[in-house]
């Protein structure tokens, strides 16, 4: 992790597979993750934030790990040193109808 | 709002062994599943498993299933499925999603049983429709009775690719090749042994370059991964495919302990991010526990185990057993687990590059590169004997914790020892009654019988076969050595379908006797 | 590298990042420092994202204004970075008779501060937003405010900063604040010290402790804050919205999202430390929210989060140098309306910072009101 | 294509047979299973088109995490046809066939 933000990272170069789509729910590529990170983005969270990656209707189970990695690779970290992101309820993506259907008890009470 | 004494999230094989042993004790016990179908992967998990009787070996997956369910309504558990846990919340308070409303509970203690999440890998065209998890193929055909593709490209050779690779075969589907990034196959050898023979191949340090297709797959393309994992130019291959199936790996599904505000790490060990937990299960949070893959990826049959220890320490914390109870019941248990978890799989060997087995036995490269034993290989391997008369021969080359075939044969004939990851040996002086039981009872599916005295220049080989139709005595096919290469046409001579064997029906083929060493499946039809 | 600075900014949120941005375009050294791992993580990344003037105290409303005046609609162009600002209205909503009485309140003391805000009936509201049910019976509507996306205001300031040589250093969490001289200029951290001739402490409810090490306390309390996000769908309405009875605001976002802040009265007695969702708010929010936009039953909640409110005893922010205290700048105490003038206040701070006069009159903003 | 009989799980249990309608035309089901393996039986597999790239997404994981294959259900959008039980006469449409606009054109 680094935590100097002006440590030199060296330039954005583009790459060959920079319009990959990584995030699929949100559609960002590669090469836009790329950029967020030589943008001072060094985080999941921040890049999240940024870009909306993770954020859709899956928030991030299929593509938090690919992210995790390409911030790993262009920052010279290793992936289990980039901190995971806050998990948030609800779990699955739930109705409005249904949360306000919620009488603050059990079933069958 | 109502409270329990324990709430086990997720109802797969952690979650409803947790559930069973606290309710077992006495504990009001409640298992939440967000699945219309409780068993977790368990349904999914048609092949026989490994380890020995106390890991529930050669019984199939979804039998095991249907044996916890059994278990967890005789000790009273209440089991309620198609409800979503969307939340823990502090003084273990979960939120469930059911019915189309949102529902509240407590309970003194909490086990989380989520099991995990398939990991994904981005590629040109990883997007198209026809690219699926190898979970979502087993889904499809496994639960739903669906194909999910008639030809199927399979990423991965671990041993989620190696069995949902077997399983489309059993399907109905065919598997044009299994690659894999990694120089040597991942799974354990006889799963791939067992889709090698039906004649898929291997490409080891090979990768997806892209998925070809405008609205959904219509081939893909692979090549040889160099050195910086980079593609090496001219290697490329393509094959015609409807179906990319992904089998890269699985992750910790964490999030509801993570949000509980359990002590989380990331630990490449248990492949991801899990909670901290101490040697009972326990999070960091009192009275939260986790089991199964949430805590760290391993095989069901370590997450029945994982389950029932942090069942039996819910019932500890919550004084209906006392602590030499505990000590004494989760004894046994440790044991079972710490004895799934050696062999050369064993969490500490990941990443490991390991040459000779526990018996100083070389392994086998062929069987890492291209999923087979090469025939000049396999005779250094203890199972495999030049006895005469009918007798086994024992293709496990690999030390992994499994001994169902020193159980179930009744002479005594093929010897493990106490050691539960040392390979089979063939007792030369011991006779071999040629039952068969070994052969339907292997997990792996390495186990032949060879019978080469009876008539002259013949030999008769017995093969485990798990495909429709079953054959009848005196069709005619082809007999296929390790490789998938047919060797000789062949006649079946007899089928044994007895329910001992499960499934596993015993098809005896005779092939002329210099081909008794080489003949390891039967197919009805061969490609040209 | 060099810990020294003209200016050590503690926190790295809107305000500091608005401020850091302000002084570095003024070519004027600074550091950053963030106690948490990432930039924006307090109540700059958790809030409604309102950018309003109508509802606000006498005091920060001059603030506003200046803000939706001169520097939001330029924003965009400034740090070259969309932060999704919409100048569509706000809607207050009232549903019953003690409701409008609320709103006429706050309507009358905002028109008498000069701002363009007004009561409209329920019908005039539903021709403004379709969307609304009957039972809005009416509203009191301010045309000129809006909202903009605070994650990515705060990141573009923070962006824009680093492009011109801020310095920016997260995890740092700050220990104490220490005097040489007579003058406030080193931040100790747990690992380093910093030294600045000016120290800005602008790092939300953390200020509290931090200053105290200085021997200055500013009067607040953590709060909590909690939102609902919900799928993207069409593109709806880009009003503001509130409600008399706060049981809920928000807007859709340009993504398509719905943020909606939830109130569920127990926010002030949240237990300490991070701030966790409460296991009741989202169905509170919601059964709120329908009541106001049936149309919305279907669209799913994808995530809830939550966030602290430096709830300030008079519930406006301290903006201010501190007599005792030479070389420090507090920017504190926001009190869960801070995004909206975060951009004016930053540069204010950084124009106390940098010892000019302050382009918006902030003097009932200061310190000394509390020395009494 | 449907597995008519497998070697170890025999022949699927399935529902009764139903009739749904998939964008407009009736197509056949069994009742409770998941709509995407009603459709995928059916040869069905582009659930609908992405809103920035407008791009085919169809099954992915199957289990519901994923959230790919989700279509207009009962003209409910974002709908997780994976794990949601097909019943009779349910209208199942293919979702985003247009791209979605800004619509900040007169902000």
């Amino acid at each position: 992790m680094i935590r100097d933000r002006s440590k030199d990272i060296g330039e954005y170069r583009p790459a060959s597979d920079d319009d990959m789509l990584i995030c699929r729910c949100e559609e960002v590529t590669k090469g836009e993750i790329r950029r967020a990170i030589h943008d001072g983005m060094y985080t999941l969270t921040e890049i999240r934030r940024y870009l909306r990656v993770g954020m859709g209707l899956c928030q991030g189970q299929t593509c938090t790990r690919l992210v995790k990695a390409i911030i790993a690779s262009e920052l010279g970290t290793s992936p289990a040193e980039t901190k995971p992101a806050t998990a948030r309820a609800p779990m699955r993506p739930v109705e409005m109808k249904v949360m306000a259907k919620d009488t603050g008890g059990s079933k069958d009470e | 709002m109502k409270r329990y004494d324990l709430i086990v999230i997720g109802a797969g094989p952690a979650g409803l062994s947790a559930a069973i042993e606290a309710g077992q004790q006495g504990l009001k016990v409640i298992v939440f599943d967000e699945n219309a179908k409780p068993g977790g992967q368990l349904f999914k998990q048609i092949h026989k498993f490994f380890g020995s009787k106390e890991h529930k070996a050669k019984i199939r997956g979804f039998r095991i299933g249907e044996e916890l369910l059994k278990a967890a309504a005789e000790a009273g558990v209440e089991v309620v499925l198609n409800a979503v846990v969307i939340g823990l919340y502090l003084e273990k308070e979960i939120t469930v999603r059911m019915d189309e409303k949102v529902y509240h509970y407590k309970a003194d203690t909490i086990i989380i049983a989520t099991g995990a999440t398939e990991n994904m890998i981005a590629f040109e065209g990883w997007t198209l429709p026809g690219v699926i998890g190898a979970g979502a193929a087993q889904t499809m055909m496994n639960l739903h009775g669906v194909m999910p593709g008639q030809r199927i490209f399979m990423l991965g050779s671990g041993n989620v690719g190696l069995v949902v690779s077997y399983q489309l075969l059993q399907a109905g589907c065919e598997v044009a090749a299994i690659c894999d990034a990694a120089p040597r196959i991942g799974g354990y050898g006889v799963h791939a042994a067992k889709v090698a023979r039906y004649g898929v191949p291997f490409y080891t340090r090979h990768s997806i370059i892209k998925a070809e297709g405008t609205d959904r797959v219509t081939g893909v393309t692979i090549g040889e991964v160099g050195p910086n994992w980079k593609f090496v130019p001219g290697t490329e291959k393509h094959f015609d495919v409807d179906t990319i199936c992904l089998a890269v790996g699985l992750s910790p599904m964490s999030q509801l302990a993570q949000m509980a505000g359990c002590a989380m790490e990331d630990n490449p060990k248990k492949a991801g991010l899990v909670p901290t937990i101490d040697e009972y299960g326990e999070t960091s949070v009192p009275g939260i526990f986790a089991a199964g893959d949430v805590s760290g990826i391993e095989e069901a049959s370590a997450a029945m185990i994982e389950g029932r220890i942090a069942g039996a320490a819910a019932a500890y914390r919550l004084g209906y057993i006392t602590l030499e109870s505990l000590e004494e019941k989760t004894a046994a248990m440790k044991k079972a687990l710490s004895s799934l978890r050696r062999g050369m799989f064993a969490p500490e060997n990941r990443g490991k590059r390991i040459e000779k087995t526990e018996e100083g036995c070389d392994i086998s490269i062929n069987l890492l590169e291209k999923g087979y034993v090469a025939a000049d290989e396999i005779t250094r391997y203890p199972g495999v004997t030049a006895k005469k008369g009918i007798h086994p021969v024992v293709e496990c080359t690999q030390n992994i914790p499994c001994n169902p075939c020193q159980d179930v044969c009744p002479k005594q004939c093929i010897k493990i020892g106490e050691d539960i990851t040392a390979l089979p040996r063939v007792e030369e002086f011991v006779e071999c009654t040629g039952c068969g039981l070994c052969v339907a009872a292997c997990p792996g599916q390495a186990i032949f019988l060879v019978n080469s005295g009876e008539t002259p220049g013949s030999a008769y080989v017995t093969l485990p076969y798990e495909f429709l139709p079953i054959p009848k005595a005196g069709d005619k096919g082809y007999a296929c050595d390790r490789s998938g290469h047919a060797v000789c046409e062949t006649e079946v001579v007899t089928v044994k379908s007895i329910s001992a064997y499960d499934k596993t029906n015993l098809v005896t083929i005779k092939v002329p006797v210099e081909l008794a060493d080489a003949a390891r499946a039967y197919r009805r039809e061969v490609k040209a | 590298m060099n810990n020294r600075a003209d200016v050590v900014i503690v926190g790295a949120g809107a305000i500091g990042c608005s401020a850091a941005y302000y002084l570095a375009k003024q070519k004027i050294n600074v550091i950053v420092l963030e106690g948490s791992d990432n930039i924006g993580n307090g109540g700059s990344s958790r809030n409604g994202g309102g950018v309003r003037q109508s509802g606000r105290d006498p005091r920060e409303l001059p603030i506003a204004m200046y803000g939706i005046k001169h520097i939001w609609p330029n924003l965009k162009e400034e740090l070259g970075m969309d932060v999704e600002y919409y100048q569509q209205g706000n809607l207050r909503l009232g549903k019953s008779e003690a409701n409008l009485k609320v709103l006429e309140g706050l309507t009358s003391r905002a028109v008498a501060c000069g701002l363009d805000v007004r009561m409209i009936s329920g019908k005039e509201a539903r021709e403004i937003c379709p969307y609304l049910s009957d039972v809005v019976m009416g509203a009191s509507w301010c045309p000129t405010d809006g909202h903009a996306n605070p994650l990515l205001t705060t990141l573009a300031f923070y962006r824009k900063a680093r492009q011109l040589g801020a310095r920016f250093i997260t995890g740092e969490k700050v220990k104490e604040i220490r005097k040489i001289k007579g003058q406030a200029r080193q931040v100790v951290t747990e690992n380093n010290v910093y030294e600045g001739d000016k120290i800005i402490i602008a790092a939300g409810m953390d200020s509290r402790a931090i200053l105290n090490t200085v021997g200055i306390d500013v009067p607040m309390s953590p709060v909590l804050l909690e939102t609902l996000v919900t799928e993207a769908v069409e593109p709806m309405f880009y009003q503001m919205l509130g409600t008399a009875d706060a049981d809920f605001y928000g807007h859709q976002s340009t993504h398509g999202s719905f943020v909606f802040g939830i109130t569920s009265g127990f926010e002030p007695f949240a237990k300490a430390g991070e701030p966790v969702s409460s296991s009741h708010a989202v169905s509170l929010a919601s059964t709120g929210i329908l009541s106001y936009f049936p149309v919305l039953e279907n669209l799913k909640v994808v995530r809830s989060w939550a966030g602290w409110i430096d709830d300030c005893a008079d519930h406006v922010p301290v903006i201010s140098t501190v007599e005792e205290v030479p070389g420090l700048v507090v920017a504190c105490g926001f009190s869960g309306h801070g995004f909206g003038i975060s951009p004016a206040a930053g540069m204010l701070v950084s124009e106390l910072a940098a010892g000019t006069e302050t382009t918006v009159d902030i003097s009932a903003l200061g310190y000394h009101r509390f020395r009494r | 294509m449907r597995i008519e009989e497998h070697p170890i799980l025999g022949k699927p249990v399935k529902g009764r047979r139903i009739t749904f309608i998939y964008d407009g035309k009736p197509m056949e089901g069994f009742e409770g299973e998941p709509i995407a393996a009603a459709l995928r039986a059916a040869g069905v597999v582009t659930h609908r088109y992405t809103r920035k790239q407008h791009k085919p997404r169809g099954i992915f994981c199957a289990i519901g995490r994923c959230t790919d294959c989700v279509m207009i259900v009962n003209g409910v959008p974002n709908v997780r046809t994976c794990i949601t039980p097909l019943s009779e006469g349910m209208t199942v449409e293919t979702q985003n066939t247009v791209a979605a606009d800004d619509g900040r054109a007169d902000a």
